[in-house]
């Protein structure tokens, strides 16, 4: 049954360095809270993976946290390029990191294969492109019945799994809704798994659209409020657009970028998210 | 009424689309040439996002794939593996958009690094985010690029996505199952591949672009295709339609391919 | 986009002598009715593919219809045998019945496989079990990172899948909520579908626990009130327990079988499901 | 109050379940086994059926493992590929309930067929259903079966699902992840692998029941287990909570495996 605890236990408890770490919310209820605890907390050699690596893997590498990047597409949505995420690929700032990189199909796959319990999923992808020879982690597999030459990724199976969802009851219960992503995956894939929710309620009513995780597999519940800003909760928060652009200029300038994670991450009270 | 030639390529876009197809889009300009198509002489176009939303109908370009209206809106919404596995992989999408940084006279397409080598480049791009299985799986894929001897180049520093591989059969060896990159879509013209060498040649110039520009900004001795036309000029009822898409949404940048955060 | 037709029509447009059809609907909107008009039309040398045949493939079978079944479940629910189905096996009567048979973790993923475009799947399952030597399409496949050996399956891809759902909209949007079972990836795996609903609405408003399958991947949608019975359609129709319990009488022997489908199917009106 | 020998079976199952543990429930003695258990002792047991429904909370027994009421009970109601391939596959369930038409000396059970060879059996059974992969996958599986020398056979005609296949080591080397069969649960009395030689032998015998009883019913050279006790027997208050759920309910035959429609 999942515990529900502060933030900061949580991440206390669950992160350590040199784990794998998977921060998930593909375009809707991304964790920021979580990976601003993470940052407060200083851990290091993280194997950050995600599919989107946007802002808050750019905020974490910046930060000296990440030693890997396990991604499909690291950009900042709508706007251009994640300036940390690149100072840390292109010039090794603050420290280098190494990448294993795939495509989405590829990415979602292995968080299946991970959730099911199997050491592999197999696709149509991949065939043809340069990602092949850039990691032992794709390779060809051969149907048993047609001959067909296909592609295998290895599962992921991440030390945490972290995500956001709109509420939770008291038992540790988590529901979502609208764009729900991978987070079901995540979670289940995760040796240990973290939900930080907007809310924590009664009673899960149920709604359109919305699926639940039962509490028993998940190991903490956080009570974040606003947590996934400038990413949203449907129903609860909206993206915040201007902030997605004022992150271009943020983070180009490594100086600006630390003025910015001091005021609003390290100096932010503990268990509270300032993003904009 | 004038245009700019973003407005042209927009249009172009939109017009190769058409009722009742289905649509994987992305952010940016595929995004606004899919609603603008939708809002006019393809009100049946079925939109498909890679955040799981299949069917959506936004009254507002959305701001990120990710964007709230796209699930208010969608006849239904599944997860991110769904959507690869069960719907782009088996071959069910008619179209995908895709933007490049480099694209090669092969419709090789490039959003990974350019320059140095892969571990140390020049430039790191966002990466793949959906582009190579929507360049295998969906029955033909369309290419919206501004035209420049930047992005056309001759061989692509990293295929993300393949297009057609080095020439006339390595779609069919690879075994991927869509037809690949039928229409590049730029701010000078159309693009389409020979259908005997594969390589990308020109079909339209858009109205008041020239031969030797559209040249000029490719990597490649750029050939015309027999016949080649020029692009009907947008009509005074697309260019409204476009405007009124625009306008009601902040512009995006429209470097991004396929992916979103 | 799917069509919304009679269900004579589609039927007849859809199911030929010989094809491969899948009628699902995992213990909850199987689609009886549909059956039925399979029975009324005739159909023969059908490769019957259903994870849980019960009463319908029993009335299927009994009939003449198949050729061969792709199982992994033959049982009445709750109830015990299925007669006509152990006599078309022990018996040959009325015709020999070939049998290819699977477990539900095998069955289920098959269809997966077939939803997906794959053209098998990967699975920990069969292993130890004697069902692995009954058939070709159960094979070992080494997982080509650890080296472990796990079960691959070959894809569903039926001619025909044939499922039941609460309801459409005029455009052939359909959806079903409840025990969803396997009815979307029947649909999405088949080479042709059809389904069935209990009503064809003007705008199919939100529900929990509802899923969507878009008409443009669906080929024809039919109206069928009641289609489900003596199953149920949730919110619409409940089990008819004691009809499962009479059927055991009824199909205990090849005469009263006969009489029952005389009557309450061949009789009863094209279009119209008459099953207790 | 005095209890039938089916009843004493349904209450034994019941007391190996404890509060918390998560358990992939058929329908017939072992869903009455499970649903008693949530009613007495173990109110926090999440029942999963193989449907999809998990942690459903039935107030009468289903009537089939796709009752409506299990759905409209559940915390959440999942797809049937995703039952066995996110919450089975992975080890995720603490107990698995099994019915048997054949149960070996080795625990391993046949619902497929008995007698002739397989393409012409004397018997056709329903088959496998969920089986196989819960007796692989579960972290321990419960067989609930009624005891006669019809159905406790030395060796099974046809193995559906594995216990401990011909002995030690067997299902390691098979690569099953769940500890496989730890308790038989009988009209007669108890039965448990033999730690060295995993051969099923008596632990418990019910009250009234004698160790010849149980011998002249099974197929092999029945063994007690060092310390051969006699059962509880059931309590008021669990005879009473038994029968409050099946008089709610119409008698379900048991012989019915894992499986359904």
């Amino acid at each position: 049954m999942a515990e529900v605890v502060p933030l900061e236990t949580a991440v206390a408890t669950l992160v350590h360095d040199g784990d794998s770490v998977a921060l998930e919310g593909f375009t809707h209820l991304i964790p920021f809270a979580a990976g601003h605890e993470i940052i407060r907390q200083g851990r290091r050699d993280l194997v950050l993976v995600r599919m989107t690596p946007d802002l808050i893997y750019d905020q974490l590498i910046g930060m000296g946290c990440a030693s890997k990047l396990v991604f499909s597409w690291g950009g900042n949505p709508g706007v251009g390029s994640l300036h940390r995420f690149r100072d840390a690929v292109e010039h090794g700032w603050p420290a280098p990191l190494e990448l294993e990189e795939h495509s989405h199909a590829g990415m979602a796959n292995r968080y299946v294969a991970g959730a099911s319990g199997l050491p592999f999923a197999v696709l149509r992808g991949y065939r043809g492109t340069d990602l092949q020879g850039q990691t032992a982690n794709i390779k060809p597999i051969t149907c048993p019945f047609t001959g067909e030459e296909l592609t295998a990724v290895p599962a992921i199976n991440p030390d945490v799994g972290i995500v956001h969802a709109q509420r939770a009851d008291r038992a540790g219960n988590v529901q979502l809704w609208g764009i729900t992503g991978i987070q079901k995956e995540v979670v289940l894939a995760a040796r240990r798994s973290l939900v930080t929710v907007e809310e924590i309620v009664e009673e899960l009513d149920p709604r359109p659209g919305a699926i639940v995780i039962p509490s028993w597999a998940v190991t903490y519940v956080a009570a974040a409020p606003g947590g996934s800003r400038p990413s949203y909760s449907l129903g609860y928060t909206i993206r915040d657009n201007d902030f997605y652009v004022a992150w271009d200029e943020i983070a180009r300038d490594r100086e600006t970028f630390r003025v910015w994670i001091d005021e609003h991450v390290l100096r932010a009270g503990r268990g509270e998210s300032v993003t904009a | 009424m004038s245009h700019t030639s973003d407005e042209m390529m927009t249009i172009a876009a939109a017009r190769q689309l058409r009722a009742g197809q289905v649509c994987f889009v992305g952010i940016g300009l595929p995004s606004t040439a899919a609603n603008l198509a939708r809002n006019t002489h393809a009100p049946g176009l079925v939109l498909i996002y890679e955040s799981g939303t299949i069917g959506a109908k936004p009254d507002h370009l959305p701001l990120s794939i990710g964007d709230g209206i796209l699930a208010e809106t969608a006849d239904a919404v599944v997860s991110v593996p769904e959507i690869f596995n069960y719907w782009l992989q088996p071959g069910r999408i008619d179209v995908g958009f895709l933007g490049a940084a480099q694209l090669d006279r092969f419709g090789n397409i490039n959003t990974t690094v350019i320059g140095g080598d892969y571990a140390s480049p020049k430039v790191r791009l966002p990466g793949a985010g959906g582009a190579p299985e929507i360049a295998a799986s969906c029955r033909e894929v369309i290419v919206v690029v501004r035209h420049s001897r930047r992005t056309f180049v001759d061989k692509a520093d990293f295929i993300t996505s393949v297009g057609y591989g080095s020439g006339p059969g390595d779609r069919e060896r690879l075994g991927l199952t869509g037809a690949g990159p039928a229409t590049v879509i730029t701010d000078l013209g159309i693009l389409a591949p020979d259908p005997e060498s594969r390589e990308l040649r020109l079909t339209h110039l858009h109205p008041g672009v020239t031969l030797d520009q559209a040249r000029e900004a490719t990597g490649w001795d750029l050939a015309a295709a027999p016949g080649l036309a020029e692009t009907a000029p947008p009509s005074e009822h697309e260019l409204a339609a476009l405007r009124a898409l625009t306008t009601a949404t902040p512009a995006t940048p429209s470097r991004g391919n396929q992916g979103g955060g």
